[in-house]
């Protein structure tokens, strides 16, 4: 399936883009993560803890375990700081 | 009855404050809350990351569960993205209910959910450089209250 | 920084909102509250009345104690007495701190106190006749909160 | 001594006066509603029950064996409802 990714705020930064388009057979969101580690050092360092991040499935708040099918836009930030 | 902005826009408290309480009806109490940016420790700039689509989304949400938890007449929740200065009015929200317990915890509510659930990342300019605003234990722990 | 006033008059919710939040400086919060005359079961007219001297003292004395407890930026604390139709509003309290926690804390407990510790009594005015409005045991239980 | 006698709301009404001087020795304001009960059945009925009335002495809050030594203002209310 093609999935796009989006990052915000240090992750943003870190990676070094806003947004890519990925094509996947990974059937969770934590699989995904596992995938996109192995394209380069700063996947790698960006998402290297998962407890530091937060993972949203078509705009919603989801765990690391949700599946990915049906999903199109798979967004990773870090804890939210509004208010 | 719900309204939710986004905006980089600045906008007006005491006219957000005055329209609200003026379409309410029914309600015998109204509370607003404003966030001010602080300009503690030589803060040069606040700039204020967010998610475009599930802002509006997860703030929806946010508001739905306050006025179906507290029969709300009225939620407003407007919050700011981009550069701000010091003393900037950043968002706010304000809520009416015929009682005032209501209004008051779902005030503080929106707020408690808003820190945490809404896609808004802080980052602080100051002399030194930026940095990231990172999330406290505590605003996460505050969501157990509810 | 603390601002109290008892009047007859109408007040500006907005203005004062306004007012308020631009007098503050090292706030990061502040927050409002408004109550407002509800018409329910056919309300004609809500009376006001007070005790004149002990009113401004009783609530410069509430005042004083938010500002102590949540080292507030300011306070306002504005009632109006006389008579006053449904939809009116009756009174207002604001709050600021550098914390959020403190202002909404702070605001809660002026109302709490306002409530049941400042001399103001309420009439209501129906076409049945006229009726004071009695104190309720919660008002009272309401200051074990603090 | 010489004291000012102030009613609010109800009491007022019931009694048919906002304010009152009187000539009293009464040592306390349990004291002070004892002789004014007598005065005439308004004041009896108006301060027949403690539980439901407030004082103040001087425009504080105050208990009904409080002394009233010094005092100059006494006023009798229900309780308060404000806001």
């Amino acid at each position: 399936m093609t999935l796009e990714i989006l990052y915000f705020a240090w992750l943003r930064e870190r990676i070094g883009a806003a947004r890519e388009t990925v094509e996947t057979d990974a059937p969770t969101v934590a699989a995904l993560v596992e995938e996109l580690r192995a394209r380069d050092p700063h996947h790698a360092a960006a998402l290297s803890d998962l407890s530091a991040l937060r993972v949203a499935v078509d705009q919603e708040l989801r765990d690391f375990d949700a599946p990915l099918a049906g999903a199109r836009e798979i967004s990773f930030f870090p804890p939210m700081t509004g208010g | 009855m719900i309204d939710i902005r986004v905006q980089a826009e600045p906008f007006d408290y005491g006219q957000e404050c005055a329209d609200f309480a003026a379409a309410q009806d029914g309600a015998g109490a109204v509370v607003t809350f404003c966030g001010i940016v602080r300009g503690d420790g030589g803060l040069e700039a606040m700039e204020i990351e967010h998610y475009p689509g599930m802002t509006e989304r997860a703030l929806t949400a946010i508001a739905d569960e306050a006025a179906r938890r507290w029969a709300l007449t009225g939620v407003l929740v407007l919050h700011r993205h981009g550069t701000l200065s010091p003393g900037a009015h950043i968002m706010m929200v304000a809520t009416a209910a015929p009682p005032r317990a209501s209004a008051f915890s779902a005030a503080d509510f929106l707020m408690d959910y808003l820190k945490s659930r809404a896609p808004f990342w802080k980052k602080e300019h100051r002399p030194e450089g930026p940095s990231w605003v990172a999330a406290k234990a505590s605003d996460e722990d505050a969501l157990t209250r509810w």
